[in-house]
Parts: C-alpha cells; structure tokens; sequence
C-alpha cells in the first residue's frame, strides 16, 4: 500500500530520478562545480529543515546554531577523538543537533511570530558568544577538518563525499515529502492557519510544533556536519553567527515553500550566484543578494519553485 | 515514470546550469605565464593598514620582475624566464569562506601559486587545504608559529618569522632599553595571534627579567570590537606600568585614539608588536615614546637604511601610490622576491621552464636577499623563515614633518627563535638556550 | 432532574476576570441527545461558560462534570478525546486548505491514532468517510474550495462538520448562525441539528436570533450578569418576565411557532 | 572603591551608547511594529557620513568643535534621506505582509546599505577622531576619563527625555499612542497614519545614526562596524521590551552593565552574557520587561 503510494507520486520520482542524474554527472564536473554543489546542497539540507518550520508558520532567525552544532560536532569529534569516519561524523552532528533542538523545543514550542524569530536569535548568538571567546572551542578562528574518511577508506577525490551529499539530501526530501503529504504533515499547514481549532480537534499544537522543531533541528545541524566535511573548516563567523541565519533565511524565502526540491535548487543558485557576483563585483555582491531579496518579496513571494510551478502547469495544461 | 524522468532531467538542468557557462568561460592559460593569486584584506578593518599596503607592495614588485626595472639581483625578466599573472582577492569574510575562495582559485580559476595572507586564522585554515589541492602556497604576514609546529606541510611557505620572534624581540628591546621593568599587563585580539603573541611574550619577560610579573587579567576582546573604554579602564586601574600589545589592524588605530585621550600614554609603558602601521595613518596622533617593532626589516623601521633595493623599493612605491610602504607592503614584496628567488633557480637548475615540484624543491630551504635584509627558509623542514627583527622608540621628526623611530635596536636571528627541530614552546620555557643577545 | 441520567453537570460555576464576575453560581444539567439554547445579551456570560465547559477558560471555583467524571480545568484537546466538541462564534477553519482537507484533517485526528497520523492524509479510508460527511452536511458542492474562499454560511456549516466528525456526545456551539444571511439561517440550522439528532448528540447552543432559538431547542437558558435567569422550555422561557426585561428588552413581541417546533422534532 | 566607580562609568557610558542605537529601533517597532534590521544600515551610514564631513571639516582648516555640530547635521541628513526613501519605497508596500516578512526585507536593505557604503566611501578606514580630541579629558576616580565618552551620558539622557517629553506632553505624543493602540481606530478619527509611520521611520534612522555619527570620532570607521551593532541593539530592545522607550533604558542599562562586569572581571563571558540575558528574559517574559500592554484577541 504504501509502496504503491510512493511509487504514483511524482515528487518522490522526480527526486529519486534527479538525484541519480546527478550521481551520473558529478562523475564529470569540474571539481569547483562539485565543490560548489556540495556547499549549496549541503546549505539547501539545512533550508529544507528551515521550511518544515516556514510551513508552520514560523521563521527561525537563529537556525545557525543547529548549523554550527552539527559543523562543530564533526570538527570536535576528530579534534579530540580523532574520528573521521563520515558515518561517525553524521552520527555526531544528527544527535547533538537534535537533542539541543529537543531541550529548546521545551521552549521555543510557546513561541509564535517575532518573539520566535528572536528567541532563536538570542539562542544561536549565546553559542556563538561562547565560541568566539572560548580556546578550548578554538575560538574566532574554528578548526580545519581533515578530509572524510568511509570505514576506514580514504577515497582519493571528493566524489564519495559528494555521493553521501546527494543520498542524503535526497533521502531527507523524500522523508520530508512524505511527511508533509501524511496527516501529520497536513497538521503543520493546520497549526499555521488555526492553532485554536486544532486544539478544539483534539491535538496538542505544543507537541506538533516540538517535533517539528527536533526535526528541523536534524536536519539542519546534519547538513552542518556535512558542510563542515565538504569544505574542511569551521569557523564561528561562517557557522553560527546571525548573518548565517539570515543567509539561510534567505535561500528559503529564494527557493518558495513549494516543493521540498526547491530548497536545494534555491542553495546551489545561491552558491553560484554568489561565487559569480563575488567575482564580478567583490564590491558590491552584498547589494545584489540584498536586492535580489527584496525582488522576491516583491514579485515572486512564492520563490523560485513558482517559476517552476508556472512551467510544470503549463505544460500539464498543453498535454490536457 | 516517463514523466519522472523527464522532470529529473528538468531538475538536474537547473542544478547544473551554471556549470556549462562559467566552464567555458575559464579555459587553460597560456604557458608562458604563471598565474598567481595574491589574498589580503582589500575590506574590512584590515585593509587600509594591512591589506590596501601589502597588495600595493606584491603588485609593485610583480610589476617591475615581470618588465625586468628591479634593482640586482632581481635585475633579469621574469619569473624563471615566465612573467606572472596576478590576480588579488580578498581575505576578509572569515575562514571558511577563504577556505571555501581558496578552492574556487585552484580549481575554478586554474591559478598556480598562491601568496599572501594576513590573519594567523587564515594561514591555519588554508595550509590543510593547499596540501589537499596539491599548490604552492606562500603565506606573507601571519604569525602564528603553529603553522610549521607539529605540522609537516609540503606546500606551504612562509616567508616570514613568527610572532615567537617578535615576542622575544620585544623583551629583548624592554630589558635593553627600558631598565627596569616590573610589572607588566596586556591588551590581545581573542583569536591564534593575539593569544600566542601574550603567551610568548609572557614566557619570554619571565625568563629575561627574572622578578618582573605579567597580569593575571589581560585583556582579549574580540578582533574588530572597535570600542576599547571599558578595557582601558581596566588596564588603567592596573598597577602594571607596561602594556604589551599585539593589536594590529583598524583595532590598533581605535585603540590609541580612544585611549590617547584618556592620558594611557602619560601613564603606561606601550609596546606595540605589530601596530607600525598606524604609527603613518594615525601621524600626529600616535603617541611619541611608544615601543613599536616590524616584524622583520620592513616600513618605518628601515626607511632611513641605506641599500639600493631599499631605497628603490621606497622611491618606486611613493611614486605609484603617493604614500610610504609600510610593513605589510614589505612583507609582500618579500614572498614574492622568494617566490622569484626559487623560480630562477629552478629555472636555471632544470635548464628549462621549472614545474610546481622543481619550484618546490628550490625554495626548500632557500636563501635570499630581500629589500633590507637576508631570509633564510630554515625552519619547519625548509618552510619557515627566520630573519632579524627590530624595534624602536616613535618619535616626531620636524625635519620631514613625519614620524620616525628612534633607538632602534635590531636583534640577530639566533636570539629570536628556536633552532631546527625544536618546539618554540619548549625552547622558551628552556629559556631561550643559544640566544646570547 | 436525574443525576443519572445526565451527561453533563454543572455545580456553582464561578468565574471573575480581575474582580468582575464572568458567571455566577451557575448550576445545571443537560441529557444526552437533548438540544438546549442558550440566550442572553451581549457580555452576559453565554461565551465565558461556553468556554469553561470546553477547558478554554478555568473556573475560578465550582463543579463540571461529564458523563460521570469531573472534568472542571481541563484541557480543550482533553474535552475533545473525552467527547466534548464545539464550534466557534468566528468560524475557526483552516482558512488555506480545501474543504476536503479541513475535514481530512479533523477526521485523521479524531481516532487519536498517532499511527494513523503517518499514513498519507488522503488516504481512501478517510476520503470515504469525509464523503459521508460532506453528504450530511451538503458541503459535496464545496469538496476542492479553498476555505477563506468561502461563502459565511457554509464556513459555518464546515466548522461545525469538523467539530461532529468525532462524534461527540456534547457539542457546543458558538451563534452558529451568527454573520450568516438571513436566507440561509434556516437551511444551516435544519442541516445542523437534523444531523446531530441522528447522532444522538447532545447540543448547547448560544443564539441571539429567537426563531431559531424557539424552532430547534428542547430548553431554553437564559443569562444575565453571568447568572442563569431562567431555565424552561421555550414556550414557557420566552414568555418570562426577567427574560423579557433582561434579554429581549422591554416591549419585545415574541411570537410563539409552536408547529415549526413539532416541526423539527420529528423531522 | 575606585574600581566600583569605574566600572559603573564604564557600565553607563556603554550603556549610553546602546541606549541611543537602540531607542530607534524600539520606536519603529513600537509604531509600525516593524524590527529593522536596516537600523544597522544607518547606524553604519551616520559614522561614515560623520567621519567623512569631520574629516573634509579639518582638511578646510575649520576648529575641532564644529564637528560637534557635524555630527548633528550628517545624522538628520542620513535619516532623513534614507528614512524617507525607504518608507516611501520600500515599507509602505509591505504592511499588509506578516511582520517577519517585512523583517526578511530590511535584512535585505541592510545587505544593500552595506555594500552601498564601500561604494560610495571606499575600503579605506575614516578617522574622525578631532570632536574627541576637542574635548579633552578629565579625572575621575583615579584614572582618566574623555569627555567626550563622558558627554555620551548627557547625549542619552537628552534623547530619553525629547522622547519622553513628546510621547507624553504634545500632541504628537497623543496621536502616536492612538496609532500604537490602534491602527484602525487612527485611520477611523482621521489621523492620518501614512504621515505618522513616514516621520517615525525617519526620526528611528536619525536616531540610529546618531549612534553610528557620534561613535564614530572613536573608532576607525571602516566596513562592517555594524554587524554586531545590530544584534546588540536587537538584544537590548528585546530585553526591554519591543515598543517601549523606558524599556530600552533599561535595557540598555542592564546590557552595558553586564558587560562592563564581565570585561572587568571574567573577559571571556563579555558577549555570552548579553545574549544569555536576552534569552533568559524572553524566557521568562516573552514580550520583554516593559512591554506595553496587549490585547489578547479570542
């Protein structure tokens, strides 16, 4: 039954087909591309956790301390245990994030709007005030990560890396599609719209609302951890403090709700878009990520995904 | 499922449709050039002091090597024979962000060496990877002594002694020439520098002045705080009269403005070890009196030496940007004297254009003539360089309407830093054992 | 009144916000399948006890009892598991999803079935039952409409259907006819209660409109100054004295329909 | 003794210092019920625009105090333009959108003031450092003090009373407690709120940049001074209460307090604390310390 459900859904299809294709032609980029598409799926891992929130109706603006937890795991566990064996390394940053998103949960579950944007706010900058000054935690300059290693096997190139990227990603937004397609999922759309009548259904909005959070908290600190493997480096700056959840904020509100597949197509054009205007104009690539942000509020407050969505209807409509 | 594979295709079109572009757009270079990417703060708090003057310095010598107008012994064209291509990137936005440009110049840009550098946080975070992509990088500035201390890279330089020699210097410069030194305290950017430069120094006041004592509470703010009022209280109501510091960049600058104000020169000894630069942006402003040193053999401390690299250097630079070089500018030019230093030998060794490995092998160990002074690679496997360090006292010249220093005292090489195979740390707690100075 | 046989018990109800009181020393019962309305003028508590039977509100003292078991402070979702359900004075639907989905959602929720939860919302079991649904309660027309899109009377009617789909023993509803047209009152309020009193469910209803009031309920309670004035039947509650100078208002002509009440009993 | 009084002055000269940058953004948010990021865009624009005219001021040969005067002036200017511009442009097509939407847009604006800055003031750091200088110095408690960090004080303390006097002795005060209150009840007794939300956008960024113009003789002014600004501001309106003026002094007071205690006696807590505060506050009430009151809605 439920296979049968799967395998009639186009989403889980498409992922499942793109994510291959993508397996097929990382085998022939570039390394700076593969590079690239590493870090925009790896951040795009972490904007999906941000838009299971997004779906509930509330905007995370500190989501860079499940980002810098799950980075920092992976660069403490081999700081002092010398561990670099990628499986460890998830383990590391998908457990510490989510038990840190659990006891917050407690928490930020009574918070809704603005004073949600903040709390997390005032969370993720007392991480990073202890960061910043701690030597122990290597303070401002973070870590450098040695390169991945799987059970044992130090692969020569950074394409098993990319590999376990593309799987992951691929196996959260399959996991994530089928959550927003069960009853549950529907529950989050539910809870944005009327948390009263939820209540009055019989649900504690308390409870959806915390597991959510742990969920989010999951994913985005295990795309920390991978972004931390893909790049070799922690650092506080980079990793935790308020202007990376505000980068991170931004690719959702670029990438639109839509699809559980836009964040990650929202992460990588930001990627490239960045690493282009970085180029063209060190100057000024911060004017054009602000404006760009401004052009999508104004004119695509569904993202990116929309422009998707108008082509995909389109098409239907031709074919009917 | 036809369906689904069509839109994966549509999905992965979109994923990969900057690739196609931009690899057309970067294609091979030319043989007969080398391309070189030079990394310094151009902005932030560090680019007008450090970044803007050290850029300036790397792009004036490229310039002249390349048309062949330097002075001997650099006198001959070209890198080896090839002229270099230089590209300048900045060094600010943190390190993982560097690492991340890092990657994107090797890869991406094709680029064949990089040099430069500025931030102790930089240098660490970029060694690992320069040795992962396999590409000659030589550091320019930074300090931290970690670099090449328990760490055996293949790749990296650094052209440049570390900030274990400038500590030393400094208490050798305190116990030579300020007497009688008791207490002291220190104000240090919260990061690798600041905190290995307070520690060194500490070590090293113990063991040259037996008796004197260093603060229980230094200060560490965090690098680019910008207000200092509240630390400067402390370090006022400290009984300490010297105050060491390792302050360089835009922090340097605020510091002594905001706290020549409140009299903290009238009251404290200050040695400044790495704050030269603002001894010319700040001009009148900085106080007299103060110990300041360059690492090495660089801007306001060389600027009345004589030497026909020197004074070329001095002239060529006023000339082309209207300003004195200042210590970053020299610390530049510097790696990439090394840099041609070891492409003409392996020019002249292989007979032929030299490749990444024979330009390697000859800057291993290296020996070369820079604008004021020798270096040598001797450290850290033939890495690390070692070279004279000085300071001395600012004072105002009325003749030139500039600053200058006074009582400068330069110290040799062997009083500075620890001999081959041995840990700084443990050469200082050894006290210092061969440095007769 | 036999204890035994009611399903809901209310004992010297209190509650004041800040020292004013809200409801006053409230006492009542209601039988199951029985229809009970409630009247009142604007602030004389109707809501406020409304929302303490419903766990929205905490007494500040008193009793409630349900269907044998204390019940006083509790949770809204508690009242909800236990079978105490309501609708709201504002319709409270989720005003971006379908009207399938409104109720898909009430359903999956209603069997309080965390595993259930998992399954795809659509799931063909829930999709039949939610048709049933629509059916009883002629929302079919409405199935993929986009519920802020919706017309007052029939957000009502998908509001209260959402409230009933757990079958409820008790519900509460909130003027369910209020902001609706004055066409449509009636035809909402034959669809509502036809329903129910094929549920057997017990209803409590807040109304200011006195021809609904007389037309449907068994019993009339009538509020003033958080306070239960009277408490009869229709006939006999509209004719009161107090009701007539507290909640219709001096010179108020009621006109009883008795026939449009045997109406609707044995409809 | 000596070290308690010093460590108060530094406690309240921070304190000062946060007050100013921040009470601009509680008022914003207090009337419009927008958090600005952008405030930080102006904080940065004040200190370049001050650091710059201070400096073109000296080049002319002009005495050290008019750049007191410069401060005042490059500030109004910034806020006036910028203030204006961007509520005409830019907000005033967004109140109808959810408040953490308008926060998202003037994260934007706040990317873009940025990069405008290197573009029109280029890399290099500005010193602006003659008012300081001008001032002096004078002794207190044993160690010295400059005035001009002393006259931060007095420069909080007059922009607390304005404030205060306006809000509660004019008539502007009247109709801007009606506009907090209610929007739709001002728009019903014909305030006409366009006019109030446009002066209150610029009199925040005047008020934001005032900060950045008057910090500016002591610092090097140079890009990305107001990163962290942004954050501690946020912190101390949070603490106080989002919306409330006296909630910002306290705030602000409470922050700098803190810190001057942390850098005195255990450095390495200096910024956990501030945030760790405002964490613990919204904890313990979510909407601050002062918040005004809220009608719950059912």
């Amino acid at each position: 039954m439920i296979v049968k459900t799967l395998s009639s859904d186009h989403t889980i299809g498409w992922v499942v087909a793109s994510f291959t294709t993508l397996a097929i032609v990382g085998l022939f980029l570039p390394n700076w591309v593969l590079n690239g598409t590493m870090f925009g799926l790896a951040r795009g891992l972490a904007v999906l956790g941000l838009l299971l929130l997004w779906r509930t109706g509330l905007i995370s603006f500190g989501h860079a301390l499940y980002f810098g937890i799950g980075a920092y795991a992976v660069a403490l566990l081999e700081k002092y245990t010398g561990v670099s064996d990628i499986f460890l390394r998830l383990a590391a940053a998908l457990i510490a994030a989510s038990v840190v998103g659990f006891i917050l949960g407690f928490v930020l579950r009574n918070y809704r709007g603005i004073f949600f944007a903040m709390l997390s706010l005032a969370f993720s900058m007392v991480l990073y005030g202890v960061l910043i000054k701690s030597e122990a935690l290597g303070s401002t300059d973070g870590f450098s990560v040695s390169q991945t290693t799987i059970l044992g096997w130090q692969p020569e190139t950074k394409y098993p890396l990319f590999l376990m990227i593309i799987l992951i990603g691929a196996l959260a937004a399959v996991g994530v599609h089928v959550y927003f397609r069960s009853a549950l999922g529907h529950l989050t759309t539910a809870v944005r719209d009327n948390e009263i009548r939820v209540e009055y259904l019989g649900y504690s909005v308390a409870r959806a609302i915390h597991l959510k959070y742990v969920f989010s908290a999951a994913l985005t600190g295990t795309a920390g951890g991978l972004f931390a493997m893909a790049l070799g480096q922690v650092d506080p700056d980079s990793m935790v403090n308020w202007t990376v959840s505000g980068e991170l904020v931004f690719i959702s509100v670029l990438s639109g709700p839509g699809s559980v597949a836009a964040p990650f197509i929202g992460a990588v054009a930001f990627e490239f878009l960045r690493t282009f205007a970085f180029e063209l104009a060190p100057h000024a690539w911060q004017l054009i990520v602000g404006g760009t942000l401004l052009g999508i509020i104004f004119f695509l407050p569904r993202g990116l995904w929309s422009l998707m969505e108008h082509v995909l209807m389109r098409k239907e409509r031709r074919r009917g | 499922m036809k369906k689904g594979m069509l839109h994966s295709g549509l999905l992965a079109l979109a994923l990969s449709a900057f690739t196609g572009a931009s690899m057309v757009a970067h294609s091979a270079f030319a043989d007969d050039t080398f391309k070189v990417a030079v990394v310094s703060f151009l902005t932030g708090p560090a680019a007008g002091p450090f970044g803007e003057p050290g850029r300036h310095g790397a792009e004036l010598v490229i310039d002249a090597i390349n048309e062949g107008t330097m002075p001997a012994p650099y006198d001959s064209v070209g890198f080896g024979g090839v002229s270099i291509e230089a590209m300048f990137v900045d060094e600010s936005g943190g390190n993982a962000k560097q690492v991340a440009e890092y990657r994107n110049l090797i890869e991406k840009q094709g680029v064949d060496a990089v040099l430069g550098y500025i931030s102790s946080g930089s240098c660490m975070a970029i060694a690992p990877v320069a040795e992962e992509l396999q590409t000659l990088t030589v550091m320019s500035v930074c300090g931290t002594p970690r670099l090449f201390e328990g760490n055996n890279w293949q790749y990296t330089f650094r052209t440049q002694a570390h900030a274990v020699a400038d500590s030393v210097a400094a208490a050798l410069y305190i116990r030579d020439q300020l007497g009688d030194v008791k207490d002291y305290t220190g104000i240090n950017q919260n990061y690798a520098w600041g905190q290995d430069s307070w520690k060194f120094f500490d070590i090293a006041m113990q063991k040259l002045i037996p008796g004197s004592s260093g603060s229980d509470s230094p200060q560490f703010p965090k690098i680019f705080a910008g207000q200092y009022g509240t630390e400067i209280s402390t370090l006022l109501l400290e009984d300490a009269d010297l105050v060491h510091s390792s302050f360089w960049d835009g922090d340097i600058e605020a510091f002594v403005l905001q706290a020549s104000v409140r009299g903290f020169f009238d009251k404290k000894r200050f040695i400044s070890v790495a704050g030269a630069s603002a001894v010319d942006n700040l001009g009148k402003r900085f106080p007299e009196g103060t110990v300041v040193g360059t690492r090495g053999e660089y801007g306001i401390l060389v600027r009345e030496q004589e030497g026909e690299l020197n004074e070329w250097f001095i002239n060529a630079y006023r000339e082309r940007y209207g300003v004195y070089p200042l210590e970053s500018s020299y610390q530049y030019a510097q790696t990439v004297l090394a840099l041609k230093a070891a492409m003409d030998k392996a020019a002249a060794e292989s007979g032929d254009t030299p490749n990444k490995e024979q330009i390697i092998a000859a800057m291993k160990g290296l020996e070369f003539q820079s604008l004021a002074g020798n270096v040598s690679l001797t450290l850290g496997d033939g890495h690390q360089a070692v070279h004279p360090i000085g300071y001395g006292v600012t004072a105002w010249d009325d003749e030139t309407d500039g600053p200058k220093l006074v009582d400068i005292r330069i110290y040799p090489t062997h009083c500075l830093l620890p001999p081959v195979n041995q840990m700084s740390e443990e050469w200082l707690e050894a006290a210092m054992p061969g440095a007769d100075c | 009144m036999d204890n035994a046989s009611s399903i809901l018990r209310v004992r010297d109800l209190n509650k004041s916000f800040a020292g004013i009181v809200a409801a006053k020393n409230i006492n009542t019962d209601i039988k199951p399948g029985e229809v009970v309305g409630i009247i009142g003028a604007n602030g004389a508590g109707k809501t406020v006890f409304v929302n303490m039977i419903t766990g929205y509100l905490k007494p500040s003292s008193g009793s409630i009892e349900f269907a044998g078991r204390n019940i006083t402070g509790i949770e809204p979702r508690d009242a909800t598991h236990i079978g105490v359900c309501r609708s709201f004075q504002i319709s409270q639907v989720f005003m971006s999803m379908t009207v399938m989905n409104n109720l898909l959602v009430a359903i999956s929720l209603a069997n309080h079935d965390t595993r259930s939860l998992l399954r795809p919302l659509n799931s063909m079991r829930r999709v039949r039952e939610c048709e049933q649904v629509m059916e009883r309660y002629k929302l079919s027309d409405y199935r993929d409409q986009v519920a802020g899109t919706l017309a007052q009377g029939v957000r009502k009617l998908l509001d209260i259907a959402m409230a009933v789909v757990s079958k409820p023993k008790l519900l509460l509803l909130d003027e369910p006819t209020s902001g609706v047209s004055v066409d449509e009152k009636f035809d909402l309020m034959d669809i509502v209660v036809n329903a129910l009193r094929e549920q057997g469910t017990a209803v409590l209803f807040v109304e200011h409109d006195m021809d609904i009031v007389q037309r449907y309920v068994d019993r009339i309670m009538a509020f003033y100054q958080g306070e239960i004035i009277c408490d009869a039947p229709p006939e006999l509650a509209l004719r009161d004295s107090k009701v007539i100078e507290y909640v219709l208002g001096p010179g108020h002509a009621i006109q009883l329909v008795g026939d449009r009440l045997e109406e609707s009993r044995h409809a | 003794m000596q070290a308690t009084l010093t460590l108060l002055l530094d406690g309240l000269v921070y304190a000062s210092y946060l007050f100013i940058v921040s009470v601009g953004l509680t008022i914003v948010f207090g009337v419009m019920k927008i958090l600005n990021v952008a405030h930080g865009g102006f904080y940065a624009w004040g200190a370049y625009a001050a650091a710059y005219s201070i400096g073109v001021a000296a080049q002319l040969g002009l005495p050290d105090w008019f750049g007191l005067i410069l401060i005042g002036v490059s500030s109004m200017c910034v806020g006036l333009i910028f203030g204006y511009l961007i509520e005409r442009l830019i907000l005033r097509r967004l109140y109808q959108h959810e408040e953490v939407i308008i926060l998202l847009a003037t994260f934007g604006l706040f990317l873009v003031l940025e990069d405008l800055i290197l573009l029109v003031f280029g890399v290099n750091p500005y010193f602006a450092y003659q008012p300081m200088v001008y001032l002096g110095s004078v002794e207190l408690g044993g160690i010295f003090r400059d005035v001009y960090s002393l006259s931060l004080l007095g420069l909080a303390c007059l922009v607390a009373f304005v404030c205060w006097y306006i809000l509660n002795r004019t008539k502007w005060g009247k109709i801007l407690g009606t506009v907090i209150y209610d929007r739709e009840i001002s728009l019903a007794i014909g305030i006409n709120v366009t006019t109030v939300y446009v002066w209150t956008f610029i009199i925040g960024a005047t008020l934001g940049a005032l900060g950045g113009a008057y910090i500016s003789p002591t610092i090097s002014v140079a890009p990305g001074i107001s990163i962290d600004v942004i954050v501690l501001s946020f912190a101390v309106v949070v603490i106080g209460g989002m919306g409330s003026i006296p909630g910002a002094l306290i705030g602000a007071v409470m922050v700098g307090m803190l810190r001057a205690l942390a850098v005195h006696q255990f450095p390495e807590l200096e910024l956990f604390v501030v945030f760790a505060v405002m964490a613990i506050v919204l904890m313990i009430r979510p909407e601050g310390l002062f918040a005004p009151a809220k009608v719950r809605r059912i």
